[in-house]
């Protein structure tokens, strides 16, 4: 169960994205790369005032637990701009999770602070373009290199898919050493990083978009490295499961939000004699929905309650982002569908979690990947099992 | 990449020969500008002559007319050609819904007026049905068109109304006869100069860029009463007896989208590699073109079928409802599996599947929703 | 969570379902109408024996919590057997809880002990033919007839899918009075009970099979009528949501093992030079299939909680039935499709389990019924939600 | 209640007289005992007499060998009839598979001692392919013919063989050169009547109760050398050839049984009622309907242009699979949802949806999974 302080908080926190953010969502401040700076600081300083602004750290610097966080993001992904205005949105929702659990007390001073208090933005620097044969979804593949020279790593490398690297004046990089996979904390911007383009994505929530980026003979002193030489793939899977849950609880609030939307519509509207709700064509689809929505929040609390326990998650996060991923696409998929023309257009919001859910089918894994690991899973388990059998018999 | 003909049952060699010409022709005048369409959200009027001065536009229309006097089929390859291609410019609404009304229910001044200029590209053409508080039901509408004198005097607001930032003339579906639900409904052309005619803003919507979209007003807008197609009150006939071959078209475009859909797919997930090997190689990946490819065979026999079946003038109302909607449920199977198959790359606007996959999901509700189909269907059984 | 005591008991109703139960899986005694009797009763004493004999009610009559029975009717669920074996089968386990919640101490007395002793069989006489135009899934249009005659009520009509009525010692029995629904306790058989027939159907778990029943000048004494005339909807309802969802724990169990069958079989068979589970076709099949049980578990859990807070929980567990039902089904499916040929054979439990849950899929309710009801209930809330907003603006 | 053909485009007139043939004969000799095959887990001798007097069995086979030397759509129609009619008596098995290896790589000897004894019905014939250990993993089976002097010396152990109880001849698929993989296999003609020779007891399945399914044991089975088919170790290919056909034959089935499957539950839901009014009359059951009607619609067209295509000898082999994996899993679909629809009738065996709905389940399994379906069409990628 979540506590009490989260449902206060949660209850704060929808009270302010209905009220105060809501009213945003046809704001021409938000582009097709996320909402623009400008409407960013706007909705923050609100946010500030109401007192949601970063609503799951509590002051003393402690993450609410992963159980209490997926009701408060639920509740900030309501509006697909609540997540930005509340700062609790990717990537620097995770970035936080990360230099909060890793971070010494110098870099959480200087890098930290200001990201919590919502001054600044984030980027966090680790997938590489495929096509340069580089580490898509597979981590172990970094191409990007550090090589210590002096007192100052020298990085150099391509990154792509850089969600809000424009714009960001915060970044975590991912490079190989000798010792293996290290992060580094970055001002930004910096003239050796350079955005190369800014993909156009048939998602729109996340200010500065998803870029790719070099990096050419970018200089960082040694005591910018986030933690120790070699340890990056470790510190990547702390953040690993829990980045991938919040996505599942901001996109639930934000799909929660799109059936209200279908079923207002649904019962606001008649055809052919009757409310389109009593058309079971249309009333059966709502119920799915409902089901549905049901459903991934009950996963999502589910790998919570994993993570809270101390556990990587790994396979419950990976089961629980097909699982999320897939059902809150069809959900979204049936209220444009509800909502016919009016559901393809952008007077709503619906249309926009159709758009953000298909890319949430990709990002963070692409369902088929968190498939394979899984499969692989079994088998190992399967094969244990026979083992043992064996053994007895 | 083009549309393999090898299997197909519905073309003969002279719809051969017209596929190549429609092929050059959108090669040089549509592709080059695929990009400039989406950003200005319309296809350029030069485009539009281009395809008129080659012949791709209406078809059908009787030699008398000016016409070439071919049959549907020759639509067919456009439709299939274009959507293909990847661009939704308006052409199948003017060629296989649009001059059909003019040439069956226009008079001889009517058709004089506009059958020649749509051929040629120099009058475009838009019908009006949705209206922003009615879906598919027509019996709902509230534009009126009352006779005064010699004039009807029309005043309503419709929307999603394709072609309408270009169009020249428009097909009004209005009631004559407010009382008489269906039996009430007229189809009256406007032009566009007339009046108390105001175009509203280009909808911005999900995909379909290319495809200018539009509210329309009209307000105490006079035209002849002349301008009237066939008799008052017999408007939701017509559009019964056109409705089929709107579908049918809707399903052509479906299915040569969801080729086109296959066939990026395959060429990216060759090229591309994920864990060192090509992703086409991936046993989910093979299994998956292969469903794919397996609705694809599936799909163009049927749509073969339902071509000549329409061609023979035995193509019912539900069949044709039946192709528009496994059709377009089909085509969002295949690209949302294509799109998936391109991992990262699938929603980056810049890949043609990214577009597609935006292009295609108002198939499954313009031309009636796929829950229209399935009422229209269910009757039928 | 579950209790400690639920987990101590659950642990040992597995044991013996899995060392005991499932051996008789390939007896003869297994019949198309469910096992026979004799086999029921030798299963019993071994669960007798064991100490897992109706482990759900504990030995003051009171039952587990739905959370705690959730865990243990999920291990009895193991075997098809198993339920019938430990005495947490349909309708006898729906039966006893009514029993306790209603039931008078005379009657708790005379009919329960018997039941929750293993000793007795009942069946649970409501359902009506929807070919006479009776109560389908609809109780509100019972046509069997109840007339109060002296200090006895004469009962009349005709019942359908009556689960387990060949063989019932007990039966309970729903019949419309002039104060309304009514239920009388009988002892099985009765010559005025006439079983017509019963139906040869495609699932075969549950003993006694599903009987076409008719009534004829059925007299029962006065004392016999379970609680007070006319309450009988409202007791119909108390058992209804539960009932609906210890059918879920069961068959989930169920299909917990066959998805255990069907991995350990792709471990152990080769195709194409590497061993089934290798190949994605069939890996990500048994992904899924994991996905959809942990899914099934936690709508079930949930369901239970909202009836462990003393709701009738009749919307939720309406949304577990359907979510269930289906995803289980589905799981079924793609068990027999991993395994190929031996999938539909009866070497294994899974093909049972593939019929099994196709029946599911209808009784206690079609999806398309709880689809509408879930609707209806949307439709009203939806409403609820337009009125306050039109009455703010 | 029956196929209707007035949209099918496969057919001429002849095929339709031979359909009423068809329709009589089942009618009469094989409808009234359905239930008894059911129980029985067989059909008896008599029905194939009959099937064979009436020229229901092995049309295809040409008129030397005292066949009809018919075109394959006859064995469509047959097929189409047996299906829709809810019995899976093996005649598919013996007319558009078995006959086809004894007449194309049967040598004389061989054509003369079985083809009319096939067509007649006296000679039921088996294909005895899967193994125990492997499903439709060919390379991967066990059993062995040796050549021992002027004989094949044949052991091993096959499995789920249809017809396999009923069987007079069995083609066997074995190693005749074990290193040699799928080179190293070849087809032998087995009497029944050799000693060595056993059936196993006829398997319980889950559906399918007509058609007889055993495993067949062979211990030392001696047959003359030149009861190989074809050539040594050339069986893979003589399998690969007549696979398309196979394929074909089983999406017959599908279509046809899918359709007896919708027209089932139009029936009952005209009849039956729930909440006062007929369940037909739901819009949830409307919209169901639809949705299958459409499938149907679709099968169809894409079933008559494969069988054309077949004929035409066009049909490739990924085209064969495409055809078998769609028509069976849509059969899934439909009578699955068919069954739905029905509510609680739908699981009484006494309804013939329940019984088709136990049968058809196998289908996306037997002829080669759907997964073996998809290896098949993504190599052709």
């Amino acid at each position: 169960m979540a506590s009490d302080r989260a449902v206060e908080i949660a209850e704060r926190v929808e009270q302010f994205v209905r009220t105060v953010v809501v009213p945003y969502e046809q704001d021409p401040r938000c582009g097709s790369h996320g909402p623009s700076d400008d409407l960013v600081h706007e909705m923050r300083g609100h946010a500030r005032s109401a007192g949601v602004l970063t609503p799951h750290i509590l002051s003393d610097g402690r993450h609410l637990s992963h159980r209490d966080t997926a009701l408060v993001l639920r509740k900030t992904g309501l509006s697909p701009l609540g997540s930005v205005a509340c700062n609790t949105f990717a990537p620097d929702e995770g970035n936080m999770y990360l230099l909060g659990k890793v971070g010494s007390e110098e870099i959480k001073q200087r890098f930290l602070s200001p990201l919590v208090e919502g001054r600044s933005r984030s980027a966090f620097f680790m997938t590489e373009p495929a096509s340069d044969g580089g580490a898509g979804s597979d981590p172990s593949m970094m191409k990007t290199t550090a090589v210590l020279d002096g007192n100052h790593w020298r990085v150099n490398g391509r990154k792509a898919f850089i969600t809000g690297a424009d714009g960001a004046d915060i970044g975590i990089i991912m490079a190989a050493s000798d010792d293996g996979a290290c992060m580094f904390m970055v001002d930004l911007p910096n003239p050796a990083i350079k955005i190369e383009r800014i993909l156009d994505t048939i998602d729109s929530s996340m200010p500065g978009g998803h870029a790719v980026v070099s990096i050419t003979d970018l200089r960082i002193p040694a005591d910018q490295m986030l933690g120790a030489s070699g340890e990056g793939f470790r510190y990547a899977q702390v953040r690993l499961a829990p980045a991938r849950l919040t996505h599942c609880m901001r996109w639930l609030g934000t799909c929660e939000r799109a059936q209200e939307i279908a079923e207002d519509y649904a019962v606001s509207r008649q055809a052919f004699g009757k409310l389109l709700v009593d058309h079971e064509g249309v009333g059966f689809m709502l119920a799915e929905n409902k089901i549905a929505l049901e459903q991934c929040r009950l996963t999502i609390d589910w790998c919570a309650d994993v993570l809270d326990q101390g556990e990587l998650g790994l396979l419950e996060s990976s089961m629980a982002k097909v699982a999320v991923s897939e059902a809150l696409f069809k959900v979204a998929d049936r209220c444009v569908q509800v909502m016919g023309g009016s559901g393809v257009s952008g007077d709503t919001i619906v249309e926009q979690a159709f758009r953000e859910l298909r890319a949430f089918r990709i990002y963070d894994g692409p369902t088929e990947v968190h498939k394979w690991s899984i499969a692989k899973k079994i088998k190992r388990k399967a094969l244990e099992r026979r083992a043992v059998s064996e053994e007895k018999s | 990449m083009m549309l393999d003909m090898a299997t197909r049952t519905a073309f003969n060699e002279d719809h051969h020969t017209f596929r190549e010409t429609v092929r050059k022709v959108l090669e040089r005048e549509v592709q080059p500008r695929i990009e400039d369409h989406e950003r200005d959200g319309i296809v350029g009027r030069d485009e539009w002559l281009a395809a008129g001065e080659a012949g791709l536009l209406c078809p059908t229309v009787a030699e008398e007319y000016g016409g070439l006097g071919l049959d549907f089929r020759f639509n067919c390859v456009v439709t299939e050609e274009l959507a293909y291609l990847g661009s939704w410019a308006g052409f199948p609404l003017q060629s296989d819904i649009a001059v059909d009304y003019i040439e069956h229910y226009g008079n001889d001044r009517i058709r004089e007026a506009f059958l020649g200029k749509m051929i040629s590209g120099e009058i475009i053409a838009a019908i009006a049905m949705t209206e922003p508080g009615t879906g598919s039901d027509l019996q709902g509408i509230q534009t009126t068109a009352k006779r005064i004198g010699d004039e009807w005097v029309i005043n309503g607001s419709k929307t999603y109304i394709t072609n309408g930032q270009n169009a020249d003339i428009v097909i009004v579906v209005a009631k004559t006869n407010p009382d008489a639900g269906s039996k009430g409904i007229s189809l009256i052309v406007v032009e566009a100069d007339r009046p108390g005619f105001d175009r509203g803003r280009n909808l911005d919507k999900i995909g379909q860029h290319s495809a200018d979209t539009s509210e329309l007003f009209f307000n105490d807008v006079h035209v002849p009463a002349d301008n009237i197609l066939g008799a008052e009150n017999q408007g939701f006939a017509y559009l019964m007896d056109q409705l089929p071959q709107e579908r049918l078209s809707i399903a052509i475009s479906a299915q040569a989208s969801a080729q086109r859909a296959f066939d990026e797919a395959v060429n990216f997930t060759r090229e591309r590699k994920a864990f060192g090997k090509p992703i086409i190689e991936f046993q989910n990946s093979q299994f998956q073109f292969a469903d794919l490819k397996t609705k694809l065979q599936v799909g163009w026999a049927h749509l073969d079928w339902a071509i000549n079946r329409h061609c023979e003038g035995k193509l019912t109302a539900a069949e044709a409802s039946a192709a528009k909607l496994w059709h377009s449920e089909t085509l969002s199977d295949v690209a949302d599996m294509a799109l998936q198959l391109h991992g990262g790359a699938g929603y980056m606007n810049e890949y043609p599947i990214a577009q597609l996959w935006r292009d295609q999901r108002v198939l499954r509700i313009y031309g009636g929703t796929s829950e229209v189909m399935k009422i229209v269907i269910g009757r039928s059984i």
